[in-house]
């Protein structure tokens, strides 16, 4: 266990290494030049603020400083925000981004677990029908038509929710749910599918045997195992949540990452792209691992020693 | 009963004949699957809808009095009507050419990816599952590096260093998603290739190119297919949201997501302007999962027995 | 069938230590075969028992080369099989063939049963066109099946005829020698009856000499001629049917022969049977010595330290056992 | 062994099975009858597909319904007809009168659930204990199947069990509430020559210490004789001959059982004599042919066989068979079996 771990964690930093280097030189091919802002710069004062960011430096240096200072933590100036950190930047962002992200995973599973169940206890009724039609649209109707659908009709027409911004509790509701609708609809899809195989399994029959309900044999013995497999995608809908709430927070104003993010973009910010881009893709591969550890504790099939 | 008579009780035997004899008719893998999808209403009525936004999408900006690039601007933001069908936008052009010129230049991309992505993916994913030992363990690792940072994340990163032409976005595309392509036929072709008939091949005597093409690359292509299938719409799905934050097709050219991110500006406005390439895009991205869908139990192995 | 005289056959093959050990993790070694040697007759037929993971399906593969030899050499006809070049190889593979346990896996649900059984044909460039189809044909209705059945695919067939076709794909080489995987286990007992004789019939009609590997001692001793058991990658016992049968030496093989049940009441209520105590080992650390030597209730110190070689202590009987005089 | 009423457990009466499928209707079980005596073990024989699997699947209402669909037919089990029971009054039915245990050892054990605790859940069910009490039984059950360490084996899961092991982990399930009645759906089919063995030595000792009626679904001639007492053939969703034991094997009416008889080879024979299959493969169920299902593959088939399935015949009061060669219009055919009394 422990030198899984420890595997993990060496594969971890070369993984962040690789992505850290790969984008600080793709960084430095952006076509853009980061000072001018449509006007044209002095030379004196360009010549200042290159040295202030040690643009003037040869390449390789300028890869040096930036390995140490991110091994540090820090990532630097903004070039557009010149008295800002990137890691201020993330500070005021990041906590909105994360709330955001959290509530649609909370709301993603919490429905989508009880849909999928529902429906795989209902096979071919109803309510089956209303999930099959929900997932596939959930998985193939892009989040930004479904976020236009309920700010349009939610907010404009009806009046229950405001249109945009993030001033409190109510403000969270269009945001959160056009980000977890899609988690809803995958996780219900894949949770139904787990259950009619489960249901379908030995095992189950075995229990079935035993003479317990039909409640104790679902739930003891085929949603537990229905689950475990669901907790595996975690990483990877994370990180879906994470890039599709740039869309999200573009459309609602939410003051959050994304928001920098796009703005960095747009802007050839290229600290901030770079900061932001570690950042996340950190805290991406991080989660990847916090789960497959995870995994190993609750499914006891997996021994975690290779 | 019946009334029996002596000659009922000869002993006449077996007839074996009746019972090695195959009344079925005899199909082939493609036909069969083809039977089996036309039975699929839903994913049939998916591949008619796909047919024809495509025939919009080449023939509708050929046929209409616009041009998708030049406005009027004495036509600005106008309602939908018998001149204009989807109406205009700010700068006054036809939003019916430009939805259908969006569709044809995100489907382009859609196609066009996948197939890059297939090209790469079968190829390296091939490789490293044939070649199999520490080759596939060192491809593999490189691969789980690759795509450790999320596809979105990697598509910005390109296309913010590559500038954002409908090549450049492609080409992002392109590298950023063909990690998931050669991890699926890699574990197609590390389990085809442990299955006895491929070992009856190899004691036959064949040589691996009749292996790879009679015996591998006929028993993966199913699964390939599928998953072209939901490439596509995967990849228009990417450049919308490329279009989202900025990164997406530049005007005057248009795609849907570049259309849509538009319409959402001027949604509580002019919501027209959302509604016409949002219901368009959804409904490719809905044709492909449903006609993907559709394939898959028409294709899956597992349901032939 | 007669008894055949076997005597003085020639050895068809020769197998000499030969080992085959695979890699599993980062530093274990699954010794699937570990240093056997027996010799195969020309036109007999060698059965080859053991349970599960006793080694007996790597043995048949690696003795045709479809495994890489760890160690030892297997001599086919007079060629060491284990350094033959790319082309002496396919002609080797004309010589021998294989028929597999599973009849869903091993036809190509991509191929028509005339291209399967063409297969080889096509290869080795032996027939073309007409010729071909007729051959297909023939070999059709050498298995009991028809030729309508070419053009159709796997999946249309039962598990019995799917043995079948794989029988056919096996003899449209003309080979000299089969190695019979497990053929007849996935199959229902009407079935395998079918099967076991199709190849009884094949064998004496055209010459075959068989490894015939199964579980199912009962069947293996029907359609042997000499029988080897093994056990955790090792030769426990070598010697014809009849031998074993009447007279087994391994404490091994006896236990073996006790656990089968006999469809016959009256024998089966006089039958003591012998019960082996704990499962099979893994042959990922097999025990040190004799690898019987844990469940062996006569173990003695000398079966713990040492391997006993396998030794012939009567005409005709190979044994690997300290205890056997 | 006379037929006395009073001695039976299950009286099963003209069950008929079907599953609804994309292509139709399959009639897996056509009208099978049987019955099975306190503490007795009934073996019902034949080839995969003949419908003897969802017999016993159906005795215990444990077919998926649907596409199951249990059509007609009674299941007398201590003086009620299962059949007829509520959902909730099987439940107290299952694991504590009637128990079943598995063809595959390696999927029939929740994979992430501790042994112990499978083993239990039974016991909390049925007989009301406490966690504790129930731990204990499930340590002694484990200990009664013959699993080593069974205080430490309790807390492990079944991935760290053998086959063989989990076989007896499965027996120790089914056994924990002491049922009346066992049945054992190919138990041993998947497990290794030394390994059968054991489990049949186990089951056979339990049969005795426990007084459980047993009925063994199995393909394997050779189990049959070692386990049972009386044997039902079935064939194509049919109950074709059933008897005794010996009646079955040394004086077997049908021509399936001569067939199945015949087509296995005897260990303890010297002769190399060809085996004599039975040509041909069973029919399908969807569409069973008119007359006798066997028909098409019997070498002492009439016109009469493809017409009309027989009614059965008794030759003793345990021994009837279906099979015109019974009728008196009908010429005499030797058993052609090589199976005699007294062995040999």
């Amino acid at each position: 266990m422990g030198r899984y771990i420890i595997k993990r964690l060496i594969f971890m930093f070369i993984s962040l290494w690789l992505i850290a280097t790969i984008t600080f030189f793709l960084m430095h091919q952006l076509p853009g030049d980061p000072f001018s802002d449509g006007k044209k710069v002095q030379p004196e004062i360009l010549k200042n603020l290159e040295a202030k960011y040690g643009l003037d430096k040869p390449l390789i240096v300028q890869y040096g400083t930036f390995l140490k200072n991110t091994a540090k933590g820090d990532l630097g100036l903004s070039l557009k925000y010149r008295t800002r950190t990137v890691n201020s930047m993330i500070a005021q962002g990041f906590p909105k981004s994360l709330t955001l992200g959290l509530w649609a995973v909370a709301v993603g599973l919490v429905f989508g677990l009880s849909f999928g169940i529902i429906a795989a206890l209902n096979n071919k009724g109803f309510f089956d029908y209303f999930v099959i039609i929900l997932a596939v649209l959930g998985v193939s109707v892009p989040n930004f038509v479904f976020a236009s659908i309920f700010q349009y009709f939610f907010a404009r027409e009806f009046g229950w929710f405001p249109v945009a911004g993030w001033k409190g509790p109510m403000y969270m509701v269009l945001p959160v749910l056009a980000l977890g609708l899609r988690l809803i609809a995958f996780q219900a899809r894949m949770m139904k599918t787990n259950m009619i195989e489960i249901m379908g399994s030995d095992y189950v029959k075995t229990a079935k045997a035993k003479g317990l309900s039909k409640t104790s044999v679902v739930i003891k013995h085929v949603i537990r195992n229905a689950i475990l497999p669901i907790v595996t995608m975690l990483g990877p809908l994370i990180a879906g949540i994470v890039t599709g709430s740039f869309v999200i927070e573009q459309i609602f104003a939410v003051p959050g990452m994304g928001k920098f993010f796009v703005d960095a973009v747009n802007q050839y910010d290229f600290t901030l792209i770079l900061g932001t881009t570690l950042f996340y893709a950190g805290l991406l591969i991080f989660m990847v691992f916090l789960v497959d550890i995870l995994y190993g504790f609750i499914d006891p099939r997996i021994r975690l020693d290779d | 009963m019946a009334e029996l008579s002596k000659d009922k009780f000869v002993i006449e035997g077996k007839r074996t004949s009746d019972a090695e004899s195959i009344v079925r008719p005899s199909l082939t893998y493609w036909a069969d699957a083809w039977r089996r999808l036309k039975t699929n209403k839903m994913a049939i009525t998916a591949m008619v809808i796909l047919i024809i936004v495509t025939l919009f999408a080449i023939f509708a900006p050929i046929l209409s009095e616009f041009d998708y690039r030049t406005g009027d601007l004495l036509e600005v933001n106008r309602q939908p009507d018998a001149e204009h069908w989807f109406g205009t936008d700010e700068l006054g052009r036809d939003l019916y050419v430009r939805v259908w010129e969006g569709t044809r230049i995100s489907l382009f991309i859609g196609i066009v990816t996948a197939m890059l992505n297939f090209t790469i993916g079968v190829l390296y994913g091939g490789i490293s599952g044939y070649v199999g030992g520490n080759i596939d363990n060192i491809m593999m690792r490189i691969v789980e590096i690759l795509f450790s940072i999320p596809y979105l994340l990697w598509v910005i990163m390109l296309t913010t260093v590559m500038g954002s032409g409908l090549f450049t976005i492609i080409v992002a595309l392109s590298i950023a998603g063909w990690g998931g392509m050669a991890r699926l036929v890699r574990g197609q072709i590390l389990q085809i290739k442990e299955m006895e008939f491929v070992m009856a091949a190899k004691t036959l005597g064949a040589d691996a190119g009749r292996i790879i093409t009679k015996h591998l690359i006929p028993n993966t292509i199913g699964v390939i297919i599928i998953s072209v299938t939901f490439a596509i719409p995967t990849a228009i799905f990417a450049e919308a949201f490329l279009s989202f934050i900025g990164l997406g097709i530049k005007v005057p050219y248009a795609s849907l997501g570049s259309l849509s991110k538009d319409g959402t500006r001027m949604l509580l406005v002019h919501p027209y302007q959302l509604v016409f390439p949002s219901i368009v895009i959804s409904l490719i991205m809905l044709s492909f999962q449903i006609f993907g869908d559709g394939l898959r139990d028409a294709l899956d192995p597992r349901l032939r027995q | 069938m007669s008894e055949k005289n076997l005597k003085d056959r020639k050895n068809l093959i020769e197998v000499k230590n030969l080992k085959k050990h695979f890699k599993v993790g980062r530093n274990q070694i699954l010794k699937a075969v570990d240093g056997i040697s027996f010799n195969i007759r020309e036109g007999e037929t060698l059965g080859l028992v053991g349970e599960s993971g006793c080694g007996k399906s790597t043995t048949g593969r690696t003795l045709i080369r479809l495994y890489e030899a760890t160690d030892g050499d297997v001599i086919f006809d007079g060629m060491n099989i284990h350094k033959l070049n790319r082309k002496e190889m396919k002609n080797f593979a004309k010589q021998v063939q294989m028929i597999f346990q599973d009849p869903y896996a091993s036809l190509n649900p991509r191929m028509t049963v005339g291209d399967i059984i063409g297969e080889g044909m096509d290869i080795h460039n032996i027939r073309k066109g007409k010729e071909r189809t007729a051959k297909i044909y023939e070999l059709l209705e050498t298995v009991g099946l028809n030729r309508e059945h070419a053009s159709r695919f796997p999946h249309e067939f039962s598990g019995g005829q799917r043995q079948r076709i794989g029988i056919a794909r096996a003899l449209s080489i003309e080979p000299k020698f089969i190695v019979c995987d497990e053929p007849i286990s996935a199959l229902d007992v009407s079935i395998q009856a079918q099967v076991v004789n199709l190849l009884e019939d094949l064998q004496e009609k055209m010459g075959l000499t068989y490894l015939f590997i199964a579980h199912d001692l009962s069947m293996v001793k029907h359609i042997s001629d000499r029988i080897a058991v093994m056990y955790l990658g090792a030769i426990m016992e070598i010697t014809t049917s009849k031998h074993l049968y009447e007279e087994p030496l391994h404490p091994y093989t006896q236990a073996l022969l006790s656990a089968i049940p006999i469809p016959d009441p009256d024998i089966e209520r006089s039958r003591n049977r012998i019960i082996l105590e704990g499962d099979v080992p893994s042959p990922i650390n097999p025990p040190e010595g004799c690898k019987f030597q844990k469940r062996c209730k006569y173990a003695k110190d000398i079966c713990r330290e040492k391997a006993p070689e396998l030794r012939e202590v009567k005409p005709d009987h190979f044994v690997a056992c300290h205890l056997v005089k | 062994m006379a037929r006395d009423k009073s001695r039976v457990l299950l009286d099963v009466k003209d069950l008929r099975v079907s599953f609804d499928t994309y292509a139709g209707e399959v009639q897996a079980v056509r009208g099978v009858s049987f019955y099975v005596n306190k503490g007795e073990a009934l073996a019902i024989v034949g080839e995969s597909g003949c419908g003897k699997s969802v017999t016993a699947q159906s005795t215990m209402q444990l077919i998926p319904m649907p596409p199951g669909r249990i059509k007609d037919g009674s299941v007398m089990f201590n003086g009620k007809d299962l059949t007829k029971l509520t959902d909730r009054q099987m439940e107290s039915v299952r694991g504590s009168e009637i128990s079943m245990i598995f063809q595959d050892p390696m999927t029939s054990l929740n994979p992430t659930m501790k042994v112990g605790k499978q083993i239990m859940e039974g016991l909390i069910k049925h007989q009301r204990m406490s966690k504790s009490e129930a731990k204990k039984k499930a340590i002694e059950m484990l200990d009664v199947v013959g699993i080593p360490n069974p205080d430490k084996r309790v807390e492990q899961y079944p991935h760290e069990f053998s086959g063989g092991m989990r076989q007896r982990a499965m027996i120790a399930i089914a056994l924990a509430c002491n049922p009346k009645l066992l049945i054992a759906d190919e138990p041993t089919t998947a497990l290794d020559v030394t390994i059968q063995a054991q489990i049949l030595d186990l089951m056979k000792g339990l049969q005795r210490d426990f007084d459980t009626s047993i009925i063994l679904i199995t393909h394997d001639l050779g189990v049959v004789a070692d386990m049972a007492q009386r044997v039902v053939v079935m064939y194509a969703g049919k109950v074709i001959e059933s008897g005794t034991l010996d009646e079955i094997f040394y004086d077997g009416q049908h021509p399936y059982t001569w067939g199945l008889l015949n087509s296995v080879p005897r260990l303890d024979t010297n002769a190399k004599e060809k085996l004599i299959p039975i040509e041909g493969t069973p029919p399908d169920l969807f569409s069973p042919p008119k007359g006798c299902p066997f028909a098409a593959r019997c070498d002492y088939a009439m016109p009469i066989c493809r017409e009309e399935m027989p009614e059965e015949t008794f030759l003793t009061e345990d021994h009837f068979v279906k099979c015109w060669l019974q009728h008196e219009m009908a010429p005499n055919i030797e058993n052609p079996t090589k199976i005699k009394r007294g062995g040999k």
